[in-house]
């Protein structure tokens, strides 16, 4: 294992002293316990919006602190669910009076750990509410799995949750909105090199030279299926035709597309993703109106993409170009 | 206590705190192999996660002396929720508060109070991760050591006795988490690839109980 | 070699469709000779700028394009230099009648190939000047080699003079300004582990297990040294010193400090670095005034870091300031 | 020509053509090898970049048909400028561009008219790259093939013998850069780790000599 690090448990401490060091003019970060949160937070009157997750996503979460999107982040352990204590002051350190609104991604650990978070904090008085994403096709949501999985589609969310907030809408509506995009995307990933954690020093999974794992989450788990490598327009075909099957996206349809690298993928290859992409949804009729491309939601060093797609309305679409302005998305601002 | 020809029917406060240490320290001696199971069918963090969580542990106890088993079992699963993170954290947290719950002013417990008070730490685990015998997770080592105690319980077994019974009972509730289908938990993701794969969480809740047999056996 | 592509020589082609078909609004793409030009080129009264070299370090150049940066970047082949065509091309496409300012990195092949380039536009009558940037430490600039290489500053050079040309400076102020901050601007690279190109599928270079290379460039070749192995803290005082001791930098220096990714480190890591970069900077009196932390000038999916210094001044740090809406760099806008 | 009792004194339009395409085939051919030569002490493309220039070059020939010496070598040059890129683009292409000069309207060369041409290019090239002998260039082999062919041509040599002449001076020059530390292009940053290793342009100027040696030989 080679890293750019210190010591495998100083990892989060030393990226959080970094990106306090770096961004300080807008964000603040706290340590104990650890949360990186918007500098003129609480916004009085507005929905305070507060996620987290294991740390090795970045920019997820704490990229998108700032004004538009969250208000808060919570990083955990390198891929293990932030604590409820972190949650809690978070949220209360977000609360302008409105509610907040924490979006959680579906793992067990992350549901749970925020479930205890929710419950403290209502105790405190204050109003929270909370989302679950789960947009990965690649599990099937039924008894026999924990569900499925939070993926690409947070990333949105939180962008579009974001903006809706920052409208001074009321929490149950900024809670619909997340949930409406969480119900009209759906993602699929795939990876072509496993991912090594600081504290595990070995790689997640072992893959041969001409091996691809279908249907990955974002922690270097092993994908539901190992298939030989194929070009990319076939990767896509496999991917888009899963995700666009789902739920489902029909002709006439106009999307946001959502082409993730995983951390490890040259932009130059996410291009010709977007580009196979885009081929494989004009063939079916779904116009591609609004696209994100790059890494968003990383798996440490992993190889590979993933795709998000989420149908779009008008109220979505003014949302999501609303100005924003984090470290790692930024427009209009 | 301490002598061998005489045997104990309590477990004292001291004997719990034993206990705690050296499950840490169990936890901590196989902090790379619980890593390894998780790399295999999660995310590669059960062991640090644990071994990071008992070492926060320690620390409390360290600054909390003199309180009852009660306090010592919350201040432990406090120190685990807060610390842990991730599907362990709440799950090992809920259990040590529950533990904490039924022995609350408590000095010592005898097997009955143990059995309780794993019980009630059992059954947290249940309805905060909702799983089922079979859905290869630490309740299928936890049951079974449950059950196991209970029967000796019923038997008058001895502290040490119970312990034992209860901790051969984990490990072969865990052994069985090897053929199972995950149905919960990271490991549910990957549906069939996930057999043959014997279960973090259950290794970890074998040590639990392996833990406090050494210890209750050796005092 | 595990690529998301469809065959090594169509790289370059698929993914240009791929950032037309993803940037249509605001840039459009030539193929033959290929270029990326700003969508409303040429601009009049304003100095055009033309960038480029060899694809695989994207987003440079291609990512720059857009109002406040670059007018048109050209793209060559994966680590080779574009061809003289391809910007002469751009060079027409772009000349709004203040003449063009030509940013070239150091290196033969782009340096001969813009050399070309320039007599030809001239040839046509267009005002051409060029600067080549060349602030990789790394390399002595000296009889014996072909010169420093240019790398980090580049980025950096494109948006300041793209600034600059956006105020409507002339061409001989804004090519001045450019080679300004090349002068006041150093870098030095390190590289953990290789990359692959696509037509030789086979790693640039074999590194142990415990090896990194340090004083890389941006093609893969392999570095100045090969070393051991170090923590975080130690690489960047490595880095850094050669660095900071080149210009010199001074206590009491403002900076612009830019800790770049090579495409395969997570960001996660760049923030370790540049906390230890400010800490490193810190104790020798320069104050970090502005940064740039994330993956901008790759060398396809190698994991390690370069770190560029600019020392400011009031103008640079205005310019750098002034709005930028291109796809990779986007503020103010 | 074509017959094997008859000397040859002068090389063909034809002849010059069959060159680029026989170039153009062991280009080809030794693709991966050029690549893998700068993989060592460069960027790995050395051999894509002259094959899809070679690709290129034999297109436009295919196109313009029936023109003269100059015109056909003119035209490579050009096809290589626009597609091959890098450094070996421009100097490959001045190469062909200057020897297309001296050629101009020319539809046979002797002896002195091919070493003239190469003369020209070879300038072009040094002209272009700044490249001196011992630099570690393909400098260093198309130098010594340079004047080999003139000590050739003094010597009365007809053209098959003078082009096997001056390819084997070239295959000399280019081992000679194996012991070399680079001054010039990208190997020149590696510095002393660039010594041991043959470089990887002088590579390709030798196979642009000994593709003339048996395409002259051959005719
Ligand atoms: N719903 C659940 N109920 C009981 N135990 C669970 C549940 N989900 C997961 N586990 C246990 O948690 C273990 C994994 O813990 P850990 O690796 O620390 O968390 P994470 O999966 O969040 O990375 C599994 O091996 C399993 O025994
Ligand atoms: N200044 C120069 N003069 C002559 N030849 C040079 C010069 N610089 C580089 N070369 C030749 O070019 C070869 C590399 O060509 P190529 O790999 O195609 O270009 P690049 O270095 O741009 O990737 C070197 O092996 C060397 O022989
Ligand atoms: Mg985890
Ligand atoms: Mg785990
Ligand atoms: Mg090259
Ligand atoms: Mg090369």
């Amino acid at each position: 294992m080679k890293k750019l690090i210190n010591a495998p448990d100083a990892v989060v401490r030393d990226a959080l002293e970094g990106i306090e060091l770096a961004y300080g003019d807008r964000l603040r970060v706290s340590y104990d316990p650890a949360y990186i949160v918007r500098a003129d937070a609480p916004v009085e009157g507005k929905v305070g919006i507060v996620s987290g997750g294991g740390s090795g996503h970045e920019p997820m979460h704490g990229g998108f602190v700032g004004r538009g999107m969250l208000d808060a982040a919570c990083p955990g352990e390198v891929f293990t669910s932030p604590t409820p204590d972190q949650m809690l002051e978070a949220t209360k350190a977000v609360n302008g009076g409105a509610g907040v609104l924490h979006i959680v991604k579906n793992y067990t650990g992350d549901v749970m750990n925020f479930d205890m978070a929710s419950d403290l904090g209502k105790a405190e008085g204050i109003e929270v509410e909370a989302v679950v994403t789960n947009d990965d096709v690649a599990v099937q949501d039924s008894l026999y799995t924990a569900g499925r999985r939070g993926v690409g589609i947070t990333v949105i969310a939180e962008k579009i949750s974001g903006a809706a907030a920052e409208e001074r809408r009321p929490l149950a509506d900024v809670a619909d909105i997340c949930r409406r995009v969480n119900a009209q995307g759906r993602s699929m990933g795939v990876a072509l090199t496993p991912c090594t954690t600081p504290s595990s020093g070995e790689p997640s999974f072992e893959l041969g030279d001409d091996e691809m794992e279908i249907g990955i989450g974002i922690h270097g788990e092993p994908g539901r299926y190992r298939e030989p490598m194929a070009p990319a327009a076939q990767i896509v075909e496999r991917l888009a035709t899963a995700v666009v099957e789902d739920l489902p996206y029909d002709s006439g349809d106009q999307v946001l597309a959502f082409v993730n690298g995983m951390g490890g993928t040259p932009l130059l290859e996410l291009f010709i993703v977007y580009r196979d992409l885009h081929r494989f949804l004009e063939e079916r009729g779904i116009t591609i109106t609004r696209r994100l491309i790059g890494n968003y939601i990383t798996s440490l060093e992993m190889a590979g993409c993933s795709i998000t797609l989420l149908k779009l309305d008008d109220e979505l679409t003014r949302l999501w170009d609303a100005p924003v302005d984090t470290p790692a998305l930024r427009w209009g601002a | 206590m301490g002598r061998v020809t005489e045997v104990a029917t309590t477990i004292s406060h001291e004997e719990i705190l034993d206990w705690i240490r050296r499950f840490a320290a169990d936890i901590e001696a196989q902090r790379a192999e619980l890593v390894r199971l998780d790399t295999a069918i999660g995310d590669g963090d059960h062991g640090t996660n644990m071994d990071r969580g008992m070492h926060k542990a320690l620390e409390k106890l360290e600054a909390a002396e003199g309180a009852d088993i009660g306090a010592t079992l919350k201040a432990v699963g406090m120190a685990l929720i807060s610390s842990v993170g991730g599907a362990a954290g709440p799950l090992y947290g809920t259990l040590f508060l529950q533990m904490g719950s039924t022995t609350t002013g408590a000095g010592t417990l005898d097997v009955a109070g143990w059995a309780d008070a794993l019980e009630a730490g059992v059954k947290g685990v249940q309805a905060r991760g909702k799983a089922e015998p079979g859905d290869k997770t630490m309740v299928d080592a936890l049951l079974p050591a449950l059950e196991a105690l209970r029967r000796a319980q019923a038997e008058g077994a001895d502290p040490a006795q119970a312990a034992r019974r209860s901790a051969a009972a984990a490990e072969e509730g865990m052994k069985a988490t090897i053929p199972m289908e995950a149905r919960k938990g990271r490991a549910s993701y990957l549906g069939p690839r996930s057999i043959g794969h014997q279960d973090p969480g259950a290794t970890s809740a074998y040590l639990l109980l392996s833990s406090a047999a050494e210890t209750f056996a050796s005092s």
